[in-house]
């Protein structure tokens, strides 16, 4: 891990480095976490000294915030919300729900994982995280970026197949557009 | 003592051939066939100022193969809530469509059709109302398997134990106690 | 045999006598011959006028009994003009009705000879140089106007009929005592004669005879309020004659009027109350031709309108107003036959007549239709068509006498004149047609009729030359009496 | 030859300069909109970081010609409109000479239909993405503009008849040479342009054309990476271009940068502690804000300015 | 034969050729239309200048036409956008009924609007005039849509129009009895004409029907909405001109040149000017609030026009040099702005087959040309520089503020901004937007429809820059309506206070700004760049199905509506409406006399006589 940022070119740092300190949040208010970005983002904890703030659309966004258990229905928004941001782009998911379904782990219609549908640099657990650790998760992105290897994007593009097949098997009736980068 | 719950009950009961009784203070609840309902549910309307539909909902009596439908009714004047309670054949669940007396009706009983399967003959509104290309059986009866379901579809990571009690964890942590009163209450 | 003006008179006459006898030897004789009579009415009207530019006015007495006391007639530039406009429309009227009638029962025959004698008298009104004679003729104009006003059986006509014989009873007397009240002051009936004599006449009984005759032929020249018979004669009779009472009863009025009131009188006595009566006249007309909902009413209100201006133009008086009254009044004729002559066929079918039923009837009728679109878009006014220059002169001379107020008040009548032809325009080309009416297209004789009052609105719009100067002469032998005068009165002394 | 060269240099300096007064203008709000809110805020410098990372994204998502050519426009428009503003009165410093740019050959009439140059760009390219919400964004800010468009029109045209001509410069060295500002001369008009500034600055309480949280950011909700990047830098530039027109027609202009600073950013501080305080108005309540007192005062700044 | 007289007959014959003609084939009267009027042109561009007089003694009245350099300003217009109208009609009315009727009148009215500018004496003018407005009319009605609002109002509004100017015509017959302008025009500089001001003020309300101005102005939205595109064009670009010609006419030619010891007409005609140019404020303003709220694309052009010879009005009553010339330059650049949109609304209409904006929109891929010249078009018509609807705007403000006109100035800048409202609504409405797929299947408009609309917008990107090449005709014609010595430079506009706008230092720096940022950021980083439809957008993560339409259409400028509320609640129409409604009932009751009944009309005849005799006896 180390070494990943040592080789970076000047170039590569400049721009990794201003990636980790401008940090536009696309926050999917999902499930109870919706509720700590606010608290995040104002004066108590006050995100924006870390250079993080909200983006209203897809297309502004660096991270894409994913607050909490998603039910299929939601699932298929935020993987289309996820698609149209730009790389490069980063997820962070709050809370049990994300990790491996938390107390809806046998919901009829509430996702258990989230990795197994897009790639995700950062989980917060806790149920929900309080401001203090979603501060931190925000400080263990920025350093992934910096190190150079939140490579999210590239990892969902890679393995897109696999994605789309997950995805393909909760969501039925496939309508999605084509992903194309 | 509830004159006026008793004089409400008297008054349904002696305009329709149900029973039903005096639940509490300013609660009534009477039981109808499942074809009276509407006539009674459109009486306690226009008669008697129930103007107030709060929710219709639905008990899955697997045991008797029967659902429970329960429409509760509300006055604004004399604060009294008139629950009308029926059972439906579990089966061949058929049930009179009554958006045509409260126009959101119509919403609890799509919520009815898809969660329970329950059929309300002449309802309008679309076939997916809160689950999206939902092709199993209706998720709210009990003989639906949840647990199984999303083992199945969502496969969960490796790890989760999930007959774990949370509780049990807690107490040995703690050292406090479970009260005898919350055990029957535990997973096994 | 040289042509002379009393043609005009003696051959229909004789065409009238002989119709009967040899209708019985071939049923088509009562068609033809009213033909061959219109025929040579423009042979002698073409003859005559060549001799009027030639050698001057025409002054002819009959049966050598010479003026002031025979009949004489008089053909100058101003009757000449009269007398071809209805030869021509005559002759045409009679070409477009060549086999109008076939389609009713009713024997054709009584309608050519009325026809015949309504043309016949009404030149015989601007030939003749004896005010008692015009009163005759007046008459006979009238007589077979009834006729032909009751031709169609029902009681809507015999209605028409009836009120036209009640106002136009009036007209007769008055007229009939104004002659008599002049006959005894000054012993004479000679319009020429007359004329040197009226002088003589105490003033007040002089105005109360101005006032007959104004009066009397303001009924046959439909002056408002004299005009009630008219839209119900116009409705009534068949629509050819529509364009005949237009362009050759009504100018007889006028012809009358004029004649009487430029050369008997002077104009300037009379001449502010022509003014106004014109002016009510028309904005009276031509706002109720807007609410009708009949076409032939609706034109027979325009025409109304359109005589309310040609009055005022003579009640101006000068030179200019004349021409342009007569400009007018050659406009009129010929536009007013021309839709006179397409609402025939557009309307062929109709019961009621309405501009309802006209809907969508340019997609059966495309030439008709496009008749009666340029008639409109002339009579309103629009160059290049004829009617603009008539307005034209009209507004001229009436800049000319400082009528301000009066122009205005024209021009805001023909406004409503613009939206009155333009709905109908509009009705039938842009709605959809009622295809169960059954149709009836018109004949290459109808098609010649219109195509040539076409050619000539066109014609005449584009190069108004080609009738300006002879409408100038006759305006100028009309305000300047003396050649009249002394032309009928040498002969006289001669 | 070597006027030619001052003057491209005068313009790439102008432009650099601009882009960054601009930007750390608003940076320093965004600091100092924290702290108000007793927050502890970006750094200063955070637009520069902000724009850095936009313009090093990866991807760009080309929504067709049209929203290609916005951030061009409105990139296009600001340099434009910057080189024909006079930045500092003709002086004698040694940067004086880098200023002037082409500000002779256009005048305020001219200068007002630039501004609108941009924002045109930027409709047609909202409008070409086929989001709801840029269109909708796009009308507001249009009929926003009419609403403050009136009082601002009618202070310059008080401006402009007062002073007899249409030049900034002219009206910058009347009011050097008086020795009275704008702001004091006609006091009616002044105000009734800063009433209008509000409206121009786009924040609260005018910011409905862009608010986040019911038009997903208005025009721009399509547009990410290098295309918002460039249309900040322009909006930057443009900040600094308001705050220059509003020092150089009603404060007399600066003769030095650290002057120009002072005036424009006490100007700036108008509508941004404006902002604070208030909420946000709809559209119709801020047309017909501007619409009120706004253009009252105009008419009695420009019938002072005739009598 | 005489060169102009030749001209007219080209015109008025072709188009009776081209009317005929149907009956051979659908495709005849457009070529012919095509022919006649190119070859009228030639005639026109190949002859000397001083060829182009011609009198015509008839019926008692001399008629003279000439083209002198005011005129043939004008005249360029005519033969300019007519030719590129009529190329363009070849291809938009094929197939379509009732050609034959269509190019008929088009030729009648071009050969009238040649005969109007090229009159010299009153009548000629007037009878050229009504010869262009009925064959307009018949254009306008030629759909057969909404025969009463459109036909009849046309009509009728014309009408009083024209009778206006016929009664000024006769006022001032009567006053010198002439109708030769230039006689007229001596006879004011020597002579106090006693109906002078009545008569001009007619004459202005005449013009003002045709310019559509505020009061007038009812009747020009329809009809420039029915009439098929190629003819609005025409109708929009020079035709509603022949109003602002007549004003030149009136307050520059004759009014100007009064007897300046007249002092009472001095200040007459100054008040006249004023009231004009408020007028035309006021239809500028109004027009514009109206035309953002239309949603069919058409109409909204016909309201902008309405508002765009607000403008040409106001410069033309200001009457400084400047003012002028701006006038007449942006009567010019409308011609070929609105020319353009209403040709590339047509081409819209051909194509997708409608104009109605909450009906289409996403057109810009399927026909990018005609996005591009409206594009051209609507930036000119805006005023943004660098085009050439910049130097109009621009020398009208100045010329206002200058002369000291300083609320008209805000009214005129309200309305110019409103302007950009419905710019940005057509462009919008039609050609960007989602995608959809009941236009999928709409292709780009033919060639020869495009051609002439491009060679148009190529015309406004010049002019941008070299403004110059207009200030020359526009100077020379100046000339003879008595403003001798304007001076104006290629590229740089200045006003009277020495304040100067160099275009080419903007056009310069506009085009480097722009290809420095067009290299900058489609170079970088186009590796990443990726092509997404209309339909890959955010809408919180729903995905719009392929027949969901997004487009934002309707109610589209509703804020603004309901803060200038108050502006939009009074509607002249509903004024005009009641005002019929009264004339009808008055007419009802006036009809009313005629009761259908012989007794009542043999009591008018008795009462007639009798009040008649005791008149005359009484009075005379």
């Amino acid at each position: 891990m180390e070494t990943k940022k040592d080789s970076q070119t000047i170039a590569e740092y400049i721009k990794n480095w201003s990636r980790k300190h401008s940090l536009f949040v696309m926050a999917y208010g999902t499930g109870c976490g919706a509720i700590e970005i606010p608290a995040t983002m104002t004066s108590r904890y006050d995100a924006e000294r870390l250079g993080i703030r909200g983006a209203a659309t897809p297309r502004q966004a660096d991270v894409l915030l994913i607050t909490g258990y998603l039910a299929t229905k939601t699932l298929k928004r935020v993987i289309r919300v996820y698609e149209q941001m730009q790389d490069p782009k980063y997820v962070i998911a709050f809370g049990s729900c994300t990790i491996n379904g938390g107390m809806y782990y046998d919901s009829y219609n509430t996702i258990n994982v989230l990795e197994k549908y897009i790639p995700v640099d950062v989980y917060i657990n806790g149920c929900m995280p309080r401001p203090e650790a979603v501060i931190a998760g925000f400080k263990q992105l920025q350093d992934k970026i910096a190190r150079g290897d939140a490579d999210n994007g590239t990892r969902y593009k890679e393995n897109l197949d696999w994605y789309r097949a997950n995805q393909q098997q909760v969501i039925k009736n496939w309508r999605m557009p084509d992903y194309n980068w | 003592m509830l004159e006026q719950e008793q004089a409400l009950l008297s008054q349904v009961t002696s305009a329709f051939p149900v029973k039903g009784k005096v639940m509490r203070n300013r609660r009534v609840e009477v039981w109808a066939e499942s074809t009276t309902v509407s006539s009674i549910l459109m009486y306690v309307k226009n008669q008697m100022g129930y103007q107030h539909l709060n929710h219709i909902t639905c008990i899955d009596r697997i045991e008797d193969t029967k659902f429970q439908l329960v429409y509760t009714v509300f006055s604004h004047q004399t604060k009294m809530t008139l629950f009308v309670k029926t059972f439906i054949d579990r089966n061949a669940p058929v049930m009179d469509n009554i958006d045509h007396i409260w126009d959101q009706a119509n919403t609890y009983e799509r919520e009815l059709r898809e969660m329970y399967g329950i059929q309300f003959p002449g309802l309008v509104g679309a076939q997916e109302f809160i689950l999206e290309d939902w092709d199993e059986m209706p998720p709210m009866r009990r003989d639906f398997k949840t647990e199984e379901y999303s083992e199945k579809t969502f496969s969960s990571l490796p790890g989760r134990e999930n007959t774990q009690d949370v509780r049990e964890t807690i107490s040995t942590r703690s050292g406090e106690e479970i009260p005898d009163f919350a055990k029957k209450y535990s997973r096994d | 045999m040289s042509i002379t003006p009393v043609h005009y008179i003696a051959v229909p006459l004789a065409a009238a006598f002989l119709i009967p006898i040899l209708s019985k030897f071939h049923k088509e004789t009562a068609r033809i011959i009213p033909g061959l009579v219109f025929s040579y009415f423009l042979v002698i009207s073409f003859v005559l006028m060549r001799q009027v530019s030639n050698t001057g006015i025409i002054s002819e007495t009959i049966a050598g009994w010479r003026a002031p006391w025979g009949i004489n007639l008089v053909f100058g530039y101003f009757s000449g003009f009269f007398a071809t406009l209805m030869s021509v429309i005559g002759f045409l009227t009679w070409l477009y009705s060549y086999r109008f009638k076939l389609v009713d029962s009713k024997p054709a025959m009584s309608y050519y000879i009325l026809l015949m004698m309504l043309v016949t008298g009404s030149i015989g009104i601007v030939i003749t140089g004896d005010i008692f004679n015009m009163f005759v003729f007046l008459e006979i104009v009238a007589i077979s106007a009834f006729s032909l006003t009751s031709f169609y059986p029902g009681r809507d006509g015999a209605e028409a009929a009836f009120k036209y014989l009640l106002i136009a009873s009036f007209s007769s007397f008055l007229i009939l005592l104004a002659v008599l009240l002049l006959y005894t002051q000054t012993g004479t009936l000679n319009i020429a004669e007359l004329s040197t004599k009226v002088h003589l006449i105490p003033q007040s009984l002089k105005l109360t005879i101005l006032v007959m005759f104004v009066v009397g032929l303001g009924i046959e020249s439909e002056l408002f309020p004299l005009n009630g018979w008219a839209p119900d004669a116009y409705s009534q009779a068949p629509a050819p004659v529509g364009a005949v009472f237009a362009g050759v009863v009504v100018k007889g009025g006028i012809y009358a009027t004029m004649r009487v009131m430029f050369t008997m009188f002077d104009i300037n006595e009379m001449g502010q109350i022509l003014l106004i009566l014109g002016l009510i006249t028309t904005i009276i007309a031509e706002v109720a031709a807007i609410k009708q909902t009949q076409v032939k009413r609706m034109l027979a209100y325009s025409s109304i309108g359109q005589m309310g201006v040609v009055m005022m133009a003579i009640g101006i008086g000068t030179e200019d107003a004349v021409f342009a009254a007569l400009f007018m009044m050659f406009n009129h004729a010929i536009i007013k036959g021309l839709l006179f002559f397409s609402t025939g066929f557009l309307l062929h079918n109709s019961l009621t007549k309405t501009i309802a039923e006209m809907k969508g009837v340019a997609k059966k009728f495309p030439v008709l239709s496009f008749m009666f679109a340029l008639g409109s878009f002339a009579i309103v006014g629009l160059p290049p068509f004829s009617g603009f220059w008539s307005k034209l002169y009209f507004l001229m001379a009436a800049a000319d006498a400082k009528l301000f107020s009066m122009i205005a008040l024209v021009l805001a009548v023909s406004i409503v004149e613009i939206v009155y032809y333009f709905r109908v325009v509009g009705v039938m080309y842009y709605h959809q047609p009622d295809e169960s009416l059954p149709t009836k297209q018109p004949g290459l004789n109808a098609y010649f009729v219109m195509g040539f009052l076409a050619a000539l609105i066109i014609g005449v719009g584009v190069y108004p030359d080609l009738i300006t100067n002879f409408l100038h002469a006759a305006a100028y032998e009309l305000t300047h009496k003396t050649e009249y005068v002394q032309t009928v009165l040498t002969q006289f002394v001669r | 030859m070597e006027g030619l060269a001052i003057k491209i240099l005068g313009a790439v300096i102008t432009t650099i300069v601009a882009f960054a007064v601009g930007m750390t203008y608003g940076g320093i709000t965004r600091k100092l909109t924290a702290r108000v809110q007793n927050r502890v805020g970006p750094t200063i410098f955070q637009n520069f970081i902000d724009l850095l990372k936009l313009q090093s994204k990866k991807t760009n998502i080309y929504h067709g010609v049209m929203g290609h050519f916005a951030p061009m426009w409105i990139i296009t428009a600001a340099i434009t409109v910057l080189m024909f503003i006079p930045v500092l009165h003709p002086g004698t410093a040694w940067y004086n000479s880098w200023f002037p740019n082409l500000s002779f050959h256009g005048d305020l009439i001219f200068l007002l239909y630039m501004m609108v140059f941009g924002s045109l760009g930027m409709a047609l390219g909202a409008g070409q993405t086929g989001n709801p919400n840029s269109a909708i964004g796009v009308t507001r800010g249009l009929s926003q503009m009419v609403g403050f468009e009136i009082p601002f029109v009618l202070a310059l045209v008080a401006l402009m008849v007062q002073y007899q001509t249409t030049s900034i410069q002219d009206i910058m060295t009347v009011q050097r040479e008086s020795g009275v500002w704008m702001m004091f001369s006609n006091p009616f008009s002044f105000l009734a342009a800063l009433f209008a500034s509000l409206g121009m600055f786009r924040y609260s309480p005018f910011d409905i054309v862009g608010a986040p949280a019911e038009l997903a950011s208005g025009p721009v909700s399509e547009f990410g990476g290098k295309y918002l990047g460039t249309m900040m830098s322009g909006g930057s530039i443009f900040a600094f271009i308001k705050l220059t027109l509003y020092v150089d027609l009603f404060l007399g202009g600066a003769y030095s940068i650290p002057e120009l600073l002072i005036k424009t950013f006490a100007l700036y501080m108008i509508p941004v502690f404006y902002g604070w305080v208030n909420p946000r108005y709809r559209t119709e309540q801020a047309i017909r804000y501007f619409w009120g007192w706004p253009t009252a005062l105009g008419v009695i700044g420009l019938l002072i300015a005739i009598f | 034969m005489n060169t102009l007289a030749l001209i007219l007959l080209i015109l008025f014959s072709g188009a009776i050729v081209a009317f005929l003609s149907e009956k051979v084939s659908k495709f005849l009267p457009s070529l012919i239309a095509f022919i006649s009027i190119t070859a009228a042109g030639i005639l026109f561009y190949t002859s000397p200048a001083d060829v182009f007089n011609f009198k015509l003694s008839m019926a008692g009245l001399n008629f003279t036409l000439k083209i002198d350099e005011f005129s043939r300003l004008f005249v360029h217009m005519i033969i300019g956008l007519s030719w590129l109208a009529s190329m363009y009609a070849v291809g938009y009315m094929q197939n379509k009924e009732r050609q034959g009727t269509f190019f008929f009148n088009m030729l009648l009215s071009i050969g009238g609007m040649l005969g109007i500018v090229a009159a010299r004496d009153l009548v000629s003018f007037f009878v050229f005039w009504e010869i262009m407005t009925w064959s307009s009319f018949l254009i306008v009605v030629w759909t057969g849509a909404d025969f009463r609002r459109t036909g009849i109002w046309y009509m009728v509004f014309s009408a009083m129009g024209a009778y206006a100017m016929l009664m000024a015509i006769m006022m001032i017959y009567s006053d010198i009895h002439t109708f030769n302008i230039d006689e007229i025009i001596a006879a004011i500089a020597e002579q106090r004409l006693p109906h002078l001001v009545e008569a001009s003020v007619l004459l202005l309300f005449g013009f003002s029907v045709k310019a559509a101005l505020m009061p007038l102005h009812v009747w020009a939205p329809n009809a420039y909405t029915q009439a098929p595109a190629a003819y609005t064009a025409i109708f929009s670009g020079v035709l509603s001109k022949m109003g602002i010609f007549g004003m030149a006419l009136v307050l520059l030619s004759m009014l100007k040149f009064a007897n300046p010891a007249d002092f009472s007409l001095v200040y007459i005609n100054g008040f006249i000017g004023q009231i004009l140019a408020w007028l035309g404020a006021i239809t500028a303003a109004i027009a514009t609030l109206y035309a953002l709220i239309q949603t069919d694309a058409k109409k909204l052009l016909a309201y902008s026009s309405v508002a765009q010879l607000g403008y040409i009005t106001i410069g033309i009553a200001i009457g400084t040099p400047l003012s002028v010339m701006a006038s007449l330059f942006l009567a010019v650049l409308h011609a070929l702005f609105k020319g353009t949109l209403f040709l590339a609304m047509g081409a819209v209409e051909r194509q997708a087959g409608t104009t109605d904006m909450t009906k289409i929109s996403g057109l810009i891929r399927r026909m990018p040309w005609t996005f591009f010249v409206t594009l051209v078009s609507i930036i000119s018509l805006a005023g943004v520089p660098p085009l050439a609807g910049f130097v109009g705007k621009w020398m009208l403000y100045e010329a206002l503020i200058t002369n000291g006109n300083v609320f008209m100035v805000v009214v005129v800048f309200f309305s110019s901004t409103a302007a950009f409202l419905y710019s940005y609504r057509i462009l919008f409405g039609i050609f960007l937007g989602q995608e959809e797929d009941d236009t999928a299947h709409v292709k780009e408009a033919p060639l020869s429809m495009i051609l002439p609309m491009v060679v148009m917008a190529l015309l406004l990107i010049a002019l941008g820059t070299y403004p110059g090449l207009l200030f020359d005709p526009i100077a020379q014609g100046m000339t003879v309506l008595g403003f001798e010595n304007v001076t104006w430079q290629m590229t740089v506009l200045s006003n009277v206070w020495g304040n100067t706008v160099n275009l080419m230092y903007i056009s310069t720096t506009i085009g480097v700004a722009f290809v420095a940022a067009l290299l900058f950021l489609t170079l970088k980083g186009r590796k990443g760049s990726r092509n997404v439809g209309t339909k890959d957008i955010s809408t919180s993560g729903e995905i719009p199905l392929e027949h969901e339409n997004l487009t934002y259409q309707l109610d589209f400028f509703k804020p603004f509506e309901r803060a200038a509320s108050p502006l939009y609640r009074r509607k002249m129409t509903k004024i005009y409406d009641d005002l019929s409604n009264g004339l009808d009932a008055l007419f009802d009751f006036t009809r009313k006399i005629y009761t259908g009944n012989g007794q009542t009309y043999a009591l008018y005849v008795v009462i007639f006589l009798v009040a008649l005799l005791i008149y005359v006896q009484n009075t005379l």
